[in-house]
């Protein structure tokens, strides 16, 4: 046994490592579980979870771009009721702090879906996803309305006393500006980054090669624009940030600590090897024991700048 | 599901641009079944990104076949790997073709790259039950035919065989297909699947299609391969994880 | 003689193809005239220019990324007065429309640089880049400031008759509210898109791997984003697009020109194969020709959305 | 300035990480200098996405040389390759080492991997003059002597020759360097060539280097090579246009 530290604090949400499941690639926990053992994981983050049911963009929803992918799911998801009850058994069976990711389309949506969720102790934190970019009928574009994120969480809050982190949009002039609000309203970490607006096209039929025009470009091509938007926060805002944004290595997470992250996820990677995340864990550790670092908590905005 | 590094065996290339790869990887082929396919990671840089989906086309003992066309980047790669080299496999995946029906004749349609898992089924129904196989092209050299038996063939522009579409093959054929004893396993372009479909719901056949989708992980955590569902319009079904086979009365094409 | 139409109409400005080399990836054109026919190109765009020299960041200026690349070279150039006695003599023996691109961190300093170089009749257009992302002694961060970018427009409309094309930054939350700016100022044009900012670290030294800290991401990496950029100005603005970012092949070039694009700009690419942007304007010859296309210009803007 | 498809003849592997590569690539062969580089693609793709610079190592009649480390996937990706494939090269790059200066004893100063560009300058200077070498590494394992000619070697672990870092070794043999007739040729790493440039100024030697830089084009057209320079403190001197070799004293290391 080492006697490495592996824990993380993201405010008072503590885990026990810092390699979180991102919200959307992962679904609820099942598929997953076949590859990795959850139990080892520092958290989970469910598929954002809507009131109602919806069914998401009819297809063409996936493209791959250089070094990355586009994304336009339109947040298909099963909804909350459907989500309490038949998937919440499955992750009940496992000892990995759940964060339930909600996703809405106006203030009362976000506050109705957290205040039924909340009941349930499974559920250990709530991620809200104020960033979305590929849903049309989404009522508000939240995500760069800085004051509409504000009323959204200052809502959330009342209803909750689990952690509340916010996942912020990287389609804004200052994302830090965002972060602001989020420490003002009380919530308590943020994550960063959610996927950038883009799109492609078919050159033959002169369409979007999506349905939905635009999607979310996620994976290693925007891990530079995913630090730089860390570091950011991390120099003007004192919240704590969990890191999203191409990572696919072990290398990229403590790039992200480093960067200002107190905990990072994984997304675009699972699809590419679900055995990734819990490999991770191990060379994070390996990584600790060959640098003398006792906790990895230490590495946590420890650039040098 | 299993994740395994498996070495390529030989990569042969059958026609002008399609290529069949035999793979040792024993794990995966003998818990495979014919229909299901394999994500395949044909690089471990960053670009191609992610894996590309493909047929189990055949398995023979410790080693599985498939079968492709060079379209893009992954299968330029792919079709370049040579002995020595290897592949990261992902699979076997989704649901394959229901050998259980009640049937004693299976007709196998195939539409280009269709014939894709054919080699496979062939294989598994063996000597069990009776096959016959219609494989359209566009064009002669579009026509595969390997490893298949017992079939007939057409092409658009007439170059061999009957001259249209393969769902017309069949229709003219129409006389050999005893609605109560056979079943038809199609795999082709979306047009064609959908002719079958028209055809098959008109003559009222028990019928399977291999469907396609646009895919990031092959084992249903994106959601990024829906198809609509006749049973449900409310919600998609996933062409990885409900398919990639389906009753062709269950989905609209 | 194919009689195929290459020629676009940026606004007033006029090229006899829509293959641009973009500021700051041809430096004044010397040493690419040894790779490209440069009178067979569009046009080409200078590296952007102020009115006192620069000497740019201390090195590292380069990190390579995932299909993409980050640069904080920090504006080095020689200054408007050394570009018109050393670089202009060069670039006058080539019948290829020259745009000077033009960096200030001031107001007075856009007039006076557009000023001093309008009379110049080598100078075909100006190109005003407000959307350098690398200078850490910068004054104003113009690109993200509406109100700045308004202001630098009009008052350097006031100096020049030439083109004005403003090269925008892809760096804020709804560019278009930009390029409506631009319009209502009196620029012909937009560039879209400048580099997106990022960043990267040395996990071995803590230390970002830029001297600048941050730098601009470019290259295929970012194609996704700067395609959405550019299908949203056109969607919005009655205003001509240049497109920028990525492009690495004809088709790349089909593909913004039917996003929105009235022409286009290489900037990478010129890094890895200087012989590209000649031969793509073959290739997209060969592309009309077998698509039954007499002008390319009628590809701009012919997304079925 | 050339760009080349050049077919790789053969790639040998001749330390625990380090390999030669022998290119076929006549016009850039017949028109390069020792110390000039090479900036070579090593994959179509778009990742990697830059070429990767590398000193010409040497140069046979038609083929050129060059010698690599495995860093990262760059240089991976070029040591898996095999005659039968290529790389595409740019080239010659830059200014090479001035062997025009009046001087009887070429004094070779490298470290690690900086032998790269050595044996061709020694081909170069062939028996016209004398050469001395002196070789160093951080252990017996890394030092590379390949076609280096009358040479001493250094490690700092001690584990072959003079223990102690290169430059070091060259002042313990200051009585062989007179230095009116011997012209100095270094590189190495920079902690190295700084050394270099303190015991060249100390000892008022004349001593040219190679240097390295990041670089994304490799011909002056993207600013991302600058190196301090002596003489105008207002204007950076370019790794790639106005070097990779500079006199060590119109640079800051
Ligand atoms: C279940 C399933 C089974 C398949 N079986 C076979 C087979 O046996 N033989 C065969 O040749 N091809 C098969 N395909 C299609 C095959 O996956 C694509 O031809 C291949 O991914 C192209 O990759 P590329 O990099 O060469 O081309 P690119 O065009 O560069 O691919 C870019 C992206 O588009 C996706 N893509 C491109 N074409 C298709 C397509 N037709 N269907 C789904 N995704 C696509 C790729 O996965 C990739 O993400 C199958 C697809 C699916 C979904
Ligand atoms: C003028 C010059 C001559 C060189 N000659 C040689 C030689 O003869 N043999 C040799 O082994 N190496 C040489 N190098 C260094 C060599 O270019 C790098 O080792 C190589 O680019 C690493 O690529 P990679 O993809 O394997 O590594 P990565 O680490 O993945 O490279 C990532 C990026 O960093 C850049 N990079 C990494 N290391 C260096 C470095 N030391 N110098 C400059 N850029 C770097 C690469 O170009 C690339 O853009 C030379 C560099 C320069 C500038
Ligand atoms: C297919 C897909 C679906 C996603 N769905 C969601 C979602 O429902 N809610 C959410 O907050 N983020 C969603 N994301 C964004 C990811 O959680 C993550 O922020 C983003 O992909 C960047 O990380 P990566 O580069 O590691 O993938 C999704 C991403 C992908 C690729
Ligand atoms: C090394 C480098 C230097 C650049 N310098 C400038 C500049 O001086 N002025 C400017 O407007 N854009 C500059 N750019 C941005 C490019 O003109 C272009 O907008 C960007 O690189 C995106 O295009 P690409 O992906 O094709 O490279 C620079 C880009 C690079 C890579
Ligand atoms: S491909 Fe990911 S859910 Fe089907
Ligand atoms: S590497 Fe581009 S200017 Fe030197």
């Amino acid at each position: 046994m080492s006697d490495i530290d592996l824990s993380v604090n993201i405010g008072k949400f503590k885990l026990r490592n810092p390699i979180m499941l991102a919200s959307g690639t992962v679904g609820y926990g099942n598929e997953i579980s076949e590859f990795s053992d959850l139990n080892k994981l520092g958290a989970i983050v469910t598929k954002s979870l809507s009131l109602k049911p919806r069914k998401g963009n009819p297809p063409q929803r996936i493209v791959e771009t250089p070094s990355g992918m586009l994304n336009a799911i339109g947040l298909a998801n099963v909804g909350v009721d459907i989500f309490l009850k038949e998937k919440i058994p499955f992750l009940k069976k496992y000892d990995v702090p759940l964060v339930c990711n909600i996703a809405a389309s106006t203030v009362e949506e976000y506050v109705e879906c957290t205040r039924i969720l909340d009941s349930e102790e499974t559920i250990k934190a709530f991620e809200i996803n104020v960033s979305c970019p590929n849903v049309k009928d989404g009522g508000l574009q939240f995500g760069n309305d800085i004051k509409a994120v504000g009323l959204v969480i200052s809502k959330v809050r009342a209803v909750t006393n689990k952690p509340l982190i916010i996942k912020l949009s990287p389609n804004v002039s200052y994302i830090s500006e965002f972060a602001q609000v989020v420490k003002n309203e009380g919530g308590d970490a943020v994550s960063a980054i959610n996927t950038l607006v883009g799109t492609a096209f078919n050159i033959i039929t002169k369409k979007p090669k999506l349905y939905n025009v635009n999607g979310g470009l996620s994976g290693p091509a925007i891990k530079p624009v995913a630090l730089a938007k860390v570091l950011e926060i991390s120099r003007k805002v004192d919240i704590p940030i969990i890191g999203i944004g191409g990572i696919m290595n072990w290398k990229d997470v403590i790039e992200f600590m480093i960067a200002g992250a107190s905990a990072i996820q994984i997304g675009t990677l699972n699809f590419i090897d679900p055995t990734a995340p819990e490999r991770m864990i191990k060379e994070l550790e390996d990584y600790c024991v060959s640098n003398q670092l006792n906790k990895i908590s230490d590495l946590t905005a420890s650039y040098l700048i | 599901m299993l994740i395994v590094n498996s070495p390529v065996v030989e990569t042969i290339q059958i026609h002008e641009n399609i290529f069949i790869q035999k793979i040792l990887s024993p794990e995966i082929a003998h818990n495979s079944n014919p229909g299901q396919f394999l994500n395949i990671r044909v690089s471990e840089t960053a670009n191609p990104l992610l894996r590309r989906p493909f047929s189990i086309c055949d398995v023979e003992g410790d080693n599985i076949f498939i079968m492709f066309n060079v379209m893009g980047e992954g299968t330029k790669i792919l079709a370049c790997k040579q002995p020595g080299s290897s592949v990261d496999i992902l699979g076997p995946l989704g649901n394959g073709f229901n050998l259980d029906d009640d049937f004693e004749i299976a007709v196998i349609v195939a539409g280009g790259l269709g014939s894709a898992p054919f080699p496979y089924l062939t294989r598994k129904i063996g000597k069990s039950k009776k096959i016959i196989s219609f494989v359209g092209g566009r064009s002669k050299n579009d026509l595969i035919t390997y490893s298949m038996m017992n079939f007939l063939t057409s092409t658009d522009d007439g170059s061999e065989g009957f001259k249209g579409n393969v769902v017309k093959l069949l229709e003219e054929n129409r006389d050999k297909l005893d609605k109560e004893k056979i079943k038809i396993f199609g795999c082709g372009p979306n047009a064609m699947l959908k002719s079958l479909k028209d055809f098959s719901i008109k003559y009222d056949y028990n019928c399977e299609i291999s469907t396609e989708s646009a895919m990031a992980c092959g084992f249903g955590i994106c959601q990024g391969c829906p198809i609509e569902s006749t049973q449900n319009p409310d919600k998609y079904l996933l062409v990885c994880k409900d398919g990639p086979v389906f009753n062709v009365k269950d989905v609209n094409l």
